[in-house]
């Protein structure tokens, strides 16, 4: 897969329809790529990488990159396509700006959970026949592949591109996850345990704002958490309020617009499971108002713009599930 | 549960100008009684609201909030209160999904001509706030009286 | 040296928590550690290190400085400050136990800082020497000897006991108040477990990482170098490295309004945050790259032009590990070095 | 009124009988009007005010062809086949009582009976 | 530093018997920023407000807080007292401690707590309260009338009489609309043409009206007062201004089959034409689907017969851009087409009529010059069913939900007209309910029943078939005597539903209107707002907001009319200054705020702005049109960055408030 997206970025840098290419570029591990816009093919050829690691969602950063001069080619995995095109959608990426080429999504890997095994001093990993074989300073260890692929991969919404002027490999479809699984859990236990469970959660939160930073629905020009106009500015969470205020407020600006492309849970140095925050949104959603995928189209009205007359009261949050 | 005879809460209630405040007043002119415990803020229509708002009030010591706005089809703005109903709704999930007590919290429409609805409603969500004592899951620690 | 055999550390543990609040790095259900306060039953991590740095004992996010209270129309100032308690700090590696020395010269350094000041003086750190390193490990491109941690006290293991070796004063205390629990023990399996870690540092990825090209003489050359624009690009501004960052100690102060009283604190300050350095007039680094570069100017040219040529990296490999898009101060100093 | 027959109707018909505005489009509309000692809406009517013993007693249970017509037209969409159906179902399950045993059908065959009918009949007695 | 002072009002014994006033202005006096605190017998008197004057010149406020009664009371009170002595009046908050305290509380304790901390909300929020100025926006004045129906020109009319210019747009080639073709009017009987078009010569002579007929609006730009619109008026290949409607064109056009659009299709003019006799403006248009010129360039007959040489077969749509004041919508109705429902074989049987077809039947200048004839045979039909509810009150798709409202009265008027005209003709009707509030219309129904005989039978049709000997077999229930009847008869008149027409709905997306769900234009409110959309400046008239007889049609047109004057009188419009407004450099340009806005006010415009690192950057940024901006701040939360925020109702406000209150 790689050489064939190396092969084509070459091609369109060549014939001039790109100037400019976003993917990722390999680190100093076998697992830290890093997004980048290359400009030559020789960059290319020295450092572009796609492999089981390379989770990272690359539309954010075309908000910048598409008002630039030229036009950028920018390689999207299914799930990117949803952030793109939302993006496009509320006019912060300029489409005609973009070439955008659809690639194939994961599985992928992530290297959290292989540490988590107790795995460290990591130096090669391989992908035998979906056994991991990682290569340690301590000797080798084999893994199964499913044991150490991504929270945003394991509950895959879609394998379709909703967006792209090329493909390489196959487009995939919309699949029937199991994504909101761990919400109804949540949904099922009494109050008292919701509460300490995300008291749990949420109390690690160190407010770094990497999930804030990451998130493709967060392109405000100035949060409303470091505006200090805006009353609710705050830098560190200094009670436990704070860490409920900011994450519950940030989750509400991204209802409608999020596309459930497991970045924030991805980033999160304490692993807090804010998808789930996310989640609950969508699936509330769906149920409420009718299925809605953000990012599926550039054109449907989100949910919060939206409404109907017969919308149902919102006592349904009293009625429903266990207090 | 147990209910706290001595304990006063603090309810903040966002009206709307057009329908609740004037069914607020209505309750007044009537001399319908409903507890001192509700503080009511004007704002121009119930979409106005923020969940910051919302939020905000339960930091700085709030036990109940109560929005109310004039009843769905009925608005001075025509759409307002449907998408307060819309976000309102799924604020009002989220603080039961994160635990907290989902009667402190309540939307409720109200007309105009609705006093005694206002103040049965008032007195019917005071007293279920009641039962839940103070809050103490969405309360921040520095803001609490000494 | 004295020692403990591995069996009986709990019993250890339970004795000092019995006298003052010990914190131990312990295993969460993710797979990682955070440092908790010591209830009998814990077990120690087996991790390398923590998330969060151990700094957070000294230097918390957030801490209440003052508060201010009014009355009618006048304000009266409340001293929040309080005597700290005496506590042990169990299990710090050899990077962390460097960062408190760089953290010292900040905070001890005149104007002292009395709220750091006061938990430093109060804390026992008890370090534990390295056996399995990790490959986002360079703590020895810092002259940092994983096998042979500061602190107060160094702790080794040969998998069967623990050594203390007291490194100061306090140190040699707060053996003396455990010493009934103790028995010498003999160190020489331990200086085989000393060696072959230090083979191991030398079979690193990192381990040639040099820092040769970085130091206070180099400002110029490296505050204008092209290769900024390039490695800040994917920099998504967050603040993740600095706040896992043990050496970070950059601090913003706010007024909080209660409603009833005004309270001050300090919190975390992330150069990389956009708002960092915004004054009256605005900010002098707008740009993503500007803020970028401040973070490892600071620590690879500014800090050693302060300091005595000290770094102000430990090469703890945290922010190897949790960059969002894996861009860190490795990849900042080779990227630099090449001509 | 009995209001456990009423509510069984309301669930196996499906339908709302409250929607009626009583145009009687269904009996205008209805081919076996003449036959019906009550008609389609009356059947409707009927089972709105509870009154549904009448049409249990009643040979109309069986006079419905099941044609749909009066679905198709109702402006309301209430459905009265469906509730005819509904009722002549209640009847049906009341063993031993006037329902139409399906071994007797064969014998009432006639000529004149339209073949629709008859598709009909045999759908609903040899259940 | 702020300087504000606080008035308490007793109200007599209202407020003061349950709230210890003297302890709330004392309490208050203690807030911050607070330089005087008082209290007074009544704060509305003229003494209380000089009180306040007084205060605000001799303290130099900078707000003013009145704890009283409801601000839906006296806010305005208070805030002219404030303007008169220079204090901005936004600077003025209430504290409602009377309809929300006093009134409501027994316990003077827990009263008198609960109006400080009222005043203490107030007194917070009016520390960031900002002098607010009420913007103006000037009313160019013209006024624009979409649809030359009856709606149309009686709006029209009533704007020109008042002075104003207005321009009518009316789709087809003539005005008159849907009263052109009725045949007489209910319940009087009068003849629709003779009261119709003397007001058509009106308009089109009126100097201050301009009739763009054969046109129709294809952009809207704009806001209450001055709305930018750009008018299509579609090539009717004869120059308006030479055609002197003299019809010799029409008479030598070879095309003549087809069909006539005026007479409901029941018979055919030529390619070129005039609708009707009395058409406005009387000028000919030639209808491209059938001219044979126009088709493949032979023929010309008309260019060569026509004197005054009007004759352009080279004619295109001209597109013309005016800017209007108001807008009143009057785009009106169609009967919508019955062929959906089979069972009244309307689409097969020639006999079978729709109720404005028969209109066209008995009109004189209709298809038979008067003469109530069958369209199959031109035969006398003897016997007459109609069929009411046709398509109206239906819950299926194929109809509509709701009551036409005219059918009852109209159907009662044919059978009326019939019965008297032909009396050996016998009529059925088949009615669900006979609906007839309006003044003398119950009368007038009842008339047919006892005067004219007409057989009202409450039931409806199930089943009409057309049979060989060219009857038709009306199969219907009788509900009353319980009978299943077959009527033997000539024709049917279908009663059918009215829906608003086709063109409302891409029109309500131009100017930003809501519609419900069955495409009629929704009022601004129900009750007292009926001739005004919820968008400022454009109004409605007649059936487009709903089904309407011809006088409930004027009295709205001339309603709406009166609206429309009344904003036209003015030279400006004051608007309301506690509206939304948009911080650039915040805004992201995410369209959120404004799918939200109910009222069309906030748009985007693209603008450079000198970016933090000192380059120059293109963004997109919403901007709130103040004139059009209600205030309502559904966009404040709709925005994730809070660049949305509300005059006089700021987020910052607002918390202010909250926290007060929750101190």
């Amino acid at each position: 897969m790689q050489e064939a997206m190396i092969k084509r970025a070459k091609e369109l840098l060549a014939d001039g329809t790109v100037n400019r290419v976003i993917g990722w570029k390999r680190g100093e591990f076998v697992y830290d790529s890093t997004p980048a816009v290359f400009g030559t093919a020789d960059e290319i050829d020295a450092e572009f990488v796609f492999d089981d690691f390379t989770q990272a969602n690359v539309s954010k950063y075309l908000v910048k990159e598409s008002k630039k001069d030229g036009k950028i080619l920018a390689f999207l995995k299914p799930c990117d396509t949803y952030s793109f095109n939302q993006l496009v959608k509320e006019h912060r990426i300029i489409r005609e700006n973009v070439y955008v080429i659809g690639i194939p999504g994961g599985p992928k890997l992530d290297i959290e959970k292989i540490k988590a095994k107790g795995i460290t001093g990591i130096l090669n990993v391989k992908n035998v026949n979906y056994t991991l074989e990682i290569e340690t300073l301590y000797g080798t260890e084999k893994l199964p592949f499913y044991e150490a692929i991504s929270g945003k991969c394991a509950d895959c919404k879609s394998k379709k591109h909703v967006v792209y002027d090329e493909l390489i490999g196959e487009d995939g479809d919309v699949l029937d996850s199991n994504r909101f699984d761990m919400v109804e859990k949540l949904e099922n236990m009494t109050a008292q345990e919701r509460y300490d469970f995300w008291r749990g959660e949420l109390s690690k939160c160190i407010r770094c704002n990497a999930c804030r930073n990451v998130c493709p629905a967060c392109t405000c020009e100035n949060c409303v958490f470091d505006n200090p106009k805006s009353g609710i500015e705050n830098k560190a969470a200094a009670d436990s309020f704070e860490e409920n205020m900011f994450h519950i407020i940030r989750a509400f600006h991204v209802a409608g617009r999020c596309t459930d492309c497991g970045e924030c849970s991805r980033v999160c140095p304490q692993h807090i499971p804010l998808h789930l925050l996310n989640r609950k949104f969508i699936k509330d959603i769906n149920s409420l108002y009718g299925e809605y995928q953000a990012g599926a189209d550039t054109t449907s009205k989100s949910p919060l713009t939206d409404y109907r007359a017969d919308d149902c009261e919102p006592s349904i949050v009293h009625e429903r599930g266990v207090e | 549960m147990q209910v706290n005879e001595n304990f006063e809460p603090v309810i903040v209630a966002f009206c709307c100008n057009w329908c609740s405040y004037a069914g607020a007043d209505l309750s007044g002119t009537n001399r319908l009684n409903y507890p001192a415990n509700v503080k009511i803020i004007r704002v121009p229509c119930s979409c106005r609201v923020n969940p910051i708002f919302i939020l905000r009030a339960f930091q700085r010591g709030a036990d109940g909030v109560i929005i109310c706005g004039c009843h769905p089809g009925d608005c001075h703005y025509t759409s307002g209160n449907y998408f307060t109903r819309r976000r309102i709704t799924l604020l009002y999930s989220m603080l039961d999904f994160l635990g907290i007590e989902r009667n402190r919290t309540r939307l409720e429409w109200v007309s105009a001509a609705e006093g005694a609805k206002f103040a049965d409603t008032m007195n019917k969500f005071v007293e279920d706030v009641k039962k839940l004592g103070k809050n103490r899951r969405l309360e921040d620690l520095r803001c609490r009286k000494q | 040296m004295l020692k403990i055999s591995a069996d009986k550390l709990n019993s250890l543990f339970d004795a000092v928590s019995a006298k003052q609040s010990l914190y131990i790095p312990v295993d969460r259900e993710s797979g990682s550690a955070e440092y908790r306060k010591y209830k009998s039953g814990m077990e120690m991590s087996k991790c390398l290190n923590t998330v969060r740095s151990a700094k957070d004992f000294f230097f918390p996010q957030t801490e209440n400085l003052a508060d201010f209270k009014m009355n009618g129309k006048n304000i009266e100032v409340i001293d929040v400050r309080e005597e700290c308690e005496d506590f042990v700090i169990f299990g710090v590696r050899a990077c962390d136990a460097r960062s408190f020395t760089i953290l010292d010269k900040v905070f001890l350094a005149e104007p002292v800082d009395s709220y750091y000041k006061n938990r430093r003086e109060h804390g026992t750190v008890v370090t534990m020497a390295c056996t399995r390193p990790a490959e986002t490990c360079f703590c020895t491109a810092f002259d940092i000897d994983p096998t042979s941690p500061e602190g107060d006290v160094a702790v080794f293991s040969d998998g069967e006991s623990y050594f203390f070796k007291p490194n100061n004063d306090k140190g040699q205390a707060f053996i003396d108040s455990i010493a009934d629990m103790l028995e010498d023990g003999d160190t020489a399996e331990l200086a085989q477990v000393q060696s072959n870690t230090r083979k191991i540092m030398q079979m690193l990825p990192l381990a040639n990482l040099s820092t040769d090209s970085f130091g206070g003489e180099k400002l110029m050359e490296h505050f204008n170098s092209e290769k900024w624009a390039n490695l800040s690009e994917s920099c998504i501004g967050c603040g993740t490295c600095t706040f896992v960052c043990p050496t970070c100690q950059c601090y913003d102060i706010r007024d909080f309004d209660t409603g009833n009283g005004i309270k001050r604190f300090r919190c975390w300050d992330s150069c990389m945050y956009s708002d960092f350095t915004k004054m009256a007039h605005g900010n002098p680094r707008n740009t993503q790259l500007e803020r970028f570069r401040q973070r490892f100017m600071h620590k690879l040219v500014y800090f050693p032009a302060n300091n005595n040529g000290e770094f102000g990296c430990v090469g703890c490999g945290r922010c190897l590990a949790k960059c969002p898009v894996s861009m860190n101060i490795v990849k900042v100093m080779k990227a630099l070095e090449e001509k | 009124m009995n209001k456990n027959q009423k509510d069984w109707i309301d669930i196996t018909s499906g339908v709302n009988v409250r929607k009626c505005m009583r145009c009687g489009k269904c009996s205008a509309t209805c081919p076996s009007y003449d036959e019906m000692e009550y008609h389609p809406h009356q059947f409707v009517y009927m089972v709105e005010k509870g009154d549904i013993e009448p049409l249990l007693n009643s040979e109309s249970l069986y006079k419905c062809l099941t044609c749909f017509a009066c679905v198709e037209r109702c402006p309301r969409g209430v459905e009265p086949a469906k509730v005819i159906e509904a009722v002549r179902l209640t009847a049906v399950r009341q063993q031993g009582n006037n329902h139409l045993i399906p071994d007797r059908i064969p014998e009432m065959l006639d000529d004149d009976l339209p073949q629709q009918a008859i598709v009909t009949a045999f759908r609903k007695y040899t259940k | 530093m702020q300087r504000i002072g606080v008035f308490v009002c007793h109200c007599g014994t209202n407020i003061a018997a349950t709230v210890d006033v003297k302890a709330v202005a004392e309490a208050l006096s203690h807030e911050p920023g607070v330089v005087i605190s008082q209290d007074y017998q009544y704060m509305c008197s003229e003494s209380g407000q000089d009180l306040v004057k007084n205060a605000i010149k001799e303290n130099n406020l900078t707000g003013v807080v009145i704890c009283s009664c409801s601000p839906r009371m006296h806010e305005n009170t208070f805030r002219k007292a404030a303007a008169s002595v220079g204090l901005n009046p936004y600077l003025v908050e209430i504290a409602n401690i009377r309809e929300q305290c006093s009134w409501i509380h027994k316990d003077i304790a827990s009263a008198t707590e609960k109006a400080i901390i009222l005043g203490k909300a107030a007194v917070a929020k009016v520390h960031l309260n900002t002098p607010l100025t009420a913007g103006e926006s000037p009313v160019v004045k013209r006024a624009l009338v979409i649809g030359g129906g009856i709606a149309g020109i009686q709006t029209a009319l009533d704007i020109a009489e008042a002075g104003f210019d207005v321009d009518i747009v009316e789709k087809e080639p003539t005005i008159g609309g849907k009263m052109a073709q009725i045949d007489k009017t209910f319940p009087t009987l009068d003849c629709a043409a003779c009261i119709l078009t003397p007001k058509m010569v009106e308009a089109a002579q009126n100097e201050h009206i301009t009739i763009h007929s054969f046109s129709e609006v294809t952009d809207v730009k704009g806001f209450v007062g001055n709305f930018t619109v750009t008018v299509k008026k579609k090539a009717r290949f004869v120059d308006e201004t030479k055609c002197t409607g003299c019809g010799l064109c029409t008479e030598k056009c070879p095309m003549k089959k087809v069909p006539n659009e005026f007479n409901m299709g029941l018979d055919n003019r030529t390619a070129v034409y005039i609708p009707f006799a009395q058409a406005v403006p009387k000028v000919a248009t030639i209808d491209p689907n059938y001219c044979l010129m126009l088709k493949n360039g032979k023929c010309g007959v008309c260019s060569k017969v026509c004197s005054a040489g009007a004759i352009d077969y080279k004619q295109t749509d001209k597109f013309i851009e005016q800017k209007y004041g108001a807008i009143v919508v009057a785009t009106g109705f169609n009967p919508i087409k019955p062929d959906k429902y089979d069972e009244f074989a309307y689409s097969y049987c020639p006999d079978v009529v729709t109720s404005l077809e028969l209109e066209r039947l008995m009109n004189a200048a209709g298809p038979n010059g008067g003469t109530l004839l069958r369209p199959s045979d031109k035969t006398h039909p003897h016997t007459i069913v109609f069929v009411q509810c046709v398509g109206s009150r239906c819950d299926d798709e194929k109809g509509k939900p709701y009551c036409s409202k005219i059918c009852c009265m109209y159907t009662a008027k044919h059978a009326m007209l019939i019965r008297e005209k032909y009396p050996d003709t016998e009529v059925y009707v088949f009615y669900i309910d006979v609906r007839t509030p309006g003044k003398n219309f119950d009368e007038f129904y009842r008339r047919a029943v006892e005067q004219y005989n007409v057989h009202y039978i409450k039931g409806m049709v199930g089943k009409v078939s057309p049979k060989a000997d060219g009857k038709i077999d009306v199969q219907a229930s009788d509900l009353l005597s319980n009978e299943q009847l077959h009527i033997n008869a000539d024709m049917v008149v279908l009663a059918t539903a009215i829906e608003p027409d086709k063109t409302a709905r891409p029109l309500a997306t131009m100017l930003t209107t809501q519609m419900d769900t069955n495409d009629f234009f929704t009022e601004a409110h129900p009750k007292l707002r009926p001739v005004e959309s919820a968008t400022a400046g454009i109004f409605l008239s007649g059936a487009c907001q709903g089904p309407k007889d011809i006088p409930e049609t004027v009295a709205q047109a001339s309603a709406a009319a009166a609206k429309a004057i009344g904003l036209l009188c003015k030279n400006s419009i004051t608007c309301n200054p506690c509206v939304a407004h948009s911080d650039e450099l915040m805004c992201n340009g995410c369209s959120s705020c404004e799918k939200v806005c109910p009222y069309g006010a906030i748009t985007y415009q693209d603008k450079e702005f000198r970016m933090p690192d000192r380059t120059t950057a293109i963004r997109r940024v919403a901007s709130v049109n103040p004139a059009v901006c209600q205030g309502c701040g559904a966009c404040t939360v709709a925005c994730p960055s809070g660049a949305m925020d509300l005059n006089g109702f700021s987020n910052s406000q607002i918390m202010a408030e909250v926290d007060a209150i929750c101190k």
